[in-house]
């Protein structure tokens, strides 16, 4: 638990940590960046708020059940998105030339746009969700047992 | 071999900051030095597979606004970024079970946790 | 199909069962012709130490580490030299690691 | 069915994953529903692999394209170079899967009682999912930086399990040594890795293999992928760490994490037979595995004669065990240039080695899991602590001695068949070599002897008075292994000439392995 | 004595290193046959201008799902580590 000056600060930051590891994660596909990247941002993020207030409080709103059955959701995403093209091989980009994420981008240079690149951008938002929770639980949970609190199963 | 030295300094950087993460794995007996001698090795191997991608006066491979001009290779970016977050997940694990030892020893030492040994 | 065959022999589990209880059945007819002067719960069965108390039940359990004394104690040397490197110390791991490391990259460059 | 035959590769090892993932999930139903859920699939992926390994001995080699447009499509139209990750399943891949699943449903249903009443089983069951599916995957992959990714998935996850038993700071300290040896030896194995694609910019084994010129830096490579291979399948001297967490690793787990130690031998026998196997003389490398082999073999058995602690002792011994398989192995690879040679002793002792990972895989996993019925029963591992427990335990005390008898190389048990096999083919390389291999084998039996005394006979101990026998489900996964063991030992030319010879083939037959990716390229 | 072995192996190891990596093709001019095919279709192939987002997602997807599935192994096994005190007596 740190002064008020750092907490108040805190409050406000996190939300623009959010907002721009939200879109490092969803213009993986057309700009430097993905899911691994942005979801580490989100994370940076949670780290700033267990420094700011006690892990007690952050357990309060962020609790480990949650955290894991989101983790387990992302992986599940990515894992079935791979699935799903096995109407002619695992991974394949199935969505390609579809309407969702299908359009295909001229070849060469070119200002990019975000309906293409088939499932790519879905797999990052799988991978983006599935990082923020799985490291946010990891953090939560060593704040949580160096002080000798209870981590729900 | 001899004239490629004066373009290969950074394969010979990923070598040397190989032989000092080796260093501390080898003499430091504290345990989060360890960890962080590994730490160390693993951004050697990954500095040597970044430096094996790079094209001179190559554009990183993004087609959106690039300037026009030869692009570095693509697949070490990728295996790096794979080999990052292995070695986080890595050293995830490992800081946990320091945390561990130091509860049931009181010491980080690796010459007081030699439990099993002969 | 149960039958390995490798250069210039065979190995043939069943007939080896067979012949192992045809010798079996030799060996207990020739033992049910020994003399049978045996008798349980007799002064035969006691157990004598020269006169000496014959300790309780559970105390004549030979511990693990007492057994083949000899062997270890003739070969104390090689078990000493054996032990020294087995320190249980992560380090000495690495260490062996990268000394065998350097031995086979050598030989493998060098040799190769 | 064709489809599911077709797709089975990347079935095997991703409905693993799928189910590691879902496991955290369906535990909220119960326990007994995620035990349902677990053996299902299970069964689902085993009768997957049974369909694979039909497909592989019929067919021929099995190569599966990720994200391509039609499975058995390797290379894009007009390139020589594969860029896709590529599984390629030849009779050694399908020989190291039929191994791991079969120990993994044992130690699935052994787990089954043995964790009732204990926290963190989910996560548990969801590790030892993921454990399966590292080491399928890098029995099956053909792609050098996907061996390393599964390599780690291995290496974790069997680091989290050995580390389960977290009140005992012992176990901690066994999985912390997993860990750290293991994430070292995989850091070097991407090093090479590098190197190798730094030359000819391509990752698929068989284009490596086709395209590889044995420069220096090849050499290199292969030092550095050999030392990183022989610390994660303990060859002496690497072999510290094996004892420390096979001790400390709960019930099931000890035989898979064995079996991962396995996985790397075939890494290491796949980097030397069909990455480097081809034109080069490998009489060099085939005596470094060799002298690794008698090494491991000699000390190790020496180090387990002398134990107290059940557990290690088995430990060391499955180090000189698996120097059986390296002298076998290392035999074969020293002769695979020269083809009389091959023919005379050299197929027969790759034979025999390879039949050797099986028999051991099985017995070892056997002992082991006696050994953590006694600790599950009476909480010690020390052997002077013991005594009489064969009274109380007779179903334990019978699969030790079928384990006993096996590992020490009694007939008819599957033991005595493939170090047979190795004695007589070494005896015609290197008598030496063979006789020493025969020591090994009376020291081996000795030892086992020597706990048998002391653990099972011996008179009633009053501490163990009330000690029962162990629950049904450890039972039956303990016999599933003994009859194998059995069967193994009864019929082993069967086993030899339908799973084993094909394993020896697709080593040493290189020019296939290559030619099912590269097609026929000049 | 344990100071001096050590550190004769690790400058063989490190001369070998240093040795192969001079060896290695001229920085900045690699060869790249495989890499060329990837950065001349991977838009009509994926239809993703980021070239690097196409490898790591459909070139090499199974990597990425392994490389997610060690996070979710570590994160796992850190969780299974740390279960309360309480409970890992019982579980003894």
């Amino acid at each position: 638990m740190l002064s008020k000056i750092v907490r108040t600060v805190a409050n406000q930051l996190i939300l623009f940590i959010l907002i721009f590891g939200l879109y490092v994660i969803m213009h993986g596909h057309l700009t430097p960046g993905g899911g691994f990247q942005g979801g580490a941002v989100v994370v940076s993020g949670v780290v700033m708020l267990l420094v700011a207030f006690s892990s007690k409080d952050l357990q309060k709103s962020l609790r480990e059940r949650f955290l894991s059955i989101m983790e387990s959701t992302g992986a599940l995403i990515f894992a079935i998105l791979g699935f799903a093209g096995i109407g002619t091989v695992f991974f394949y980009n199935f969505l390609v030339g579809t309407s969702i994420f299908g359009r295909i981008p001229p070849t060469g240079p070119n200002p990019g746009d975000i309906w293409t690149g088939g499932v790519i951008p879905l797999m990052n938002l799988a991978v983006g969700l599935k990082v923020i929770a799985g490291l946010s639980a990891v953090v939560l949970a060593m704040a949580l047992f160096s002080i000798g609190e209870e981590i729900e199963e | 071999m001899m004239e490629h030295i004066p373009l290969n300094f950074p394969f010979l950087a990923a070598a040397l900051l190989a032989g000092v993460a080796f260093y501390i794995i080898i003499f430091k007996r504290n345990l989060i030095k360890l960890i962080m001698g590994i730490a160390l090795l693993a951004s050697a191997v990954n500095l040597f597979l970044v430096a094996l991608g790079y094209r001179a006066g190559g554009n990183a491979p993004i087609y959106t606004d690039v300037p026009p001009g030869p692009m570095v290779l693509p697949v070490p970016q990728a295996l790096t970024l794979t080999s990052i977050v292995i070695n986080v997940a890595v050293l995830a694990l490992m800081l946990t079970m320091v945390v561990h030892i130091y509860r049931h020893t009181g010491d980080i030492d690796s010459k007081k946790s030699r439990r099993l040994k002969g | 199909m149960s039958v390995v065959d490798y250069g210039y022999a065979v190995w043939a589990p069943l007939i080896w069962i067979i012949a192992l209880v045809v010798i079996g059945v030799m060996v207990l007819i020739w033992r049910s012709r020994g003399q049978k002067s045996y008798k349980k719960g007799t002064a035969q069965t006691d157990i004598f130490l020269s006169g000496a108390k014959v300790p309780p039940e559970e105390e004549r359990h030979v511990k693990s580490e007492n057994i083949y004394w000899g062997f270890f104690e003739s070969l104390k040397e090689l078990y000493g030299a054996m032990m020294r490197p087995h320190t249980g110390i992560v380090n000495d791991y690495l260490l062996w690691f990268v000394g065998v490391l350097a031995v086979t990259v050598a030989i493998l460059v060098l040799a190769g | 069915m064709d489809s599911l035959i077709t797709h089975s590769p990347a079935l095997i090892v991703a409905l693993p994953l799928l189910a590691a993932f879902a496991i955290p999930l369906i535990n909220r139903a119960g326990p007994r529903v995620r035990d349902i859920f677990n053996l299902v699939i299970f069964g689902f992926i085993a009768f997957l692999v049974a369909i694979l390994a039909v497909d592989v001995y019929s067919v021929g080699i099995h190569v599966y394209t990720f994200g391509a447009t039609a499975a058995e499509l390797a290379l894009p139209g007009g390139y020589t170079v594969p860029v896709r990750i590529m599984f390629e399943v030849d009779g050694m891949s399908i020989f190291m899967g039929i191994i791991i699943t079969t120990v993994t449903l044992a130690a699935l249903i052994y787990s089954l009682q043995f964790l009732k009443g204990r926290t963190g089983q989910a996560r548990f069951y969801s590790l030892m999912m993921l454990l399966y599916a590292g080491m399928m995957g890098l029995a099956f992959t053909g792609d050098m930086f996907n061996l390393f990714v599964f390599l780690e998935i291995a290496s974790i996850a069997g680091a989290g399990l050995a580390a389960y038993r977290t009140n005992m700071a012992d176990a901690i300290e066994g999985g912390f040594k997993y860990i750290v040896i293991s994430a070292v030896s995989a850091l070097l194995v991407l090093f090479a890795i590098g190197i190798l694609y730094a030359q000819y910019n391509v990752l698929s084994i068989a284009a490596l293999a086709h395209y590889m010129q044995y420069t220096t830096l090849d050499m290199m490579a292969l030092g550095l992928l050999g030392g990183a291979f022989v610390m994660k399948l303990a060859g002496v001297p690497l072999h510290m760490w094996a004892p420390d967490t096979y001790t400390v690793a709960p019930a099931g787990t000890t035989p898979m994490i064995l079996a991962a130690s396995y996985t790397a031998m075939y890494a290491l026998y796949r980097m030397t037979f069909s990455l480097y196997g081809g034109h080069i003389d490998t009489t060099a490398i085939g005596w470094i595995v060799i002298i690794v082999g008698v090494l491991s073999m000699f000390i190790g058995v020496m180090m387990a004669v002398h134990q107290t602690d059940i557990k290690r002792m088995m430990a060391y011994h499955a180090i000189s065990q698996g120097g059986y398989m390296l002298l076998g192995l290392g035999v074969g690879l020293a002769v695979i240039a020269d083809p009389v040679a091959l023919a005379n002793y050299g197929r027969d002792a790759m034979n025999g080695g390879i039949f050797h990972i099986i028999n051991h895989v099985f017995y070892k996993a056997l002992l082991f899991m006696t050994a953590e019925a006694i600790f599950f029963r009476i909480g010690i591992r020390d052997t002077n602590k013991m005594g009489g427990l064969a009274r109380n335990m007779k179903w334990t005390t019978a699969f030790y001695i079928i384990g006993a008898l096996a590992i020490s190389g009694i007939p008819p048990l599957n033991g005595f068949a493939s170090k047979l096999l190795i004695y007589e083919s070494v005896l015609r390389f290197n008598p030496v070599l063979s006789v020493i291999a025969m020591f090994v084998s009376l020291v081996t039996l000795a030892s086992f002897a020597k706990v048998f005394y002391s653990a099972f006979t011996g008179p009633p101990m009053p501490a163990y008075k009330e000690v029962k026998e162990v629950p049904k489900s450890m039972i039956i996964g303990m016999s599933i292994l003994a009859v194998l063991i059995i069967f193994f030992g009864l019929f082993p030319g069967l086993i030899v000439n339908t799973i084993v010879a094909p394993a020896t083939e697709a080593l040493i037959n290189q020019a296939s392995y290559i030619n099912a990716v590269m097609g026929a390229l000049p | 004595m344990r100071q001096v072995v050590g550190l004769i192996l690790l400058l063989v190891v490190v001369a070998f290193l240093v040795w192969g990596v001079l060896d290695i093709h001229p920085f900045g001019y690699p060869p790249s046959d495989m890499d060329d095919y990837i950065i001349e279709n991977a838009q009509e192939e994926t239809g993703s201008n980021n070239v690097v987002a196409s490898v790591v997602f459909d070139y090499r997807g199974l990597d990425t799902l392994g490389e997610a599935t060690i996070l979710f192994t570590a994160v796992t096994g850190v969780l299974l580590l740390l279960r309360t005190r309480k409970r890992r007596e019982e579980s003894s």
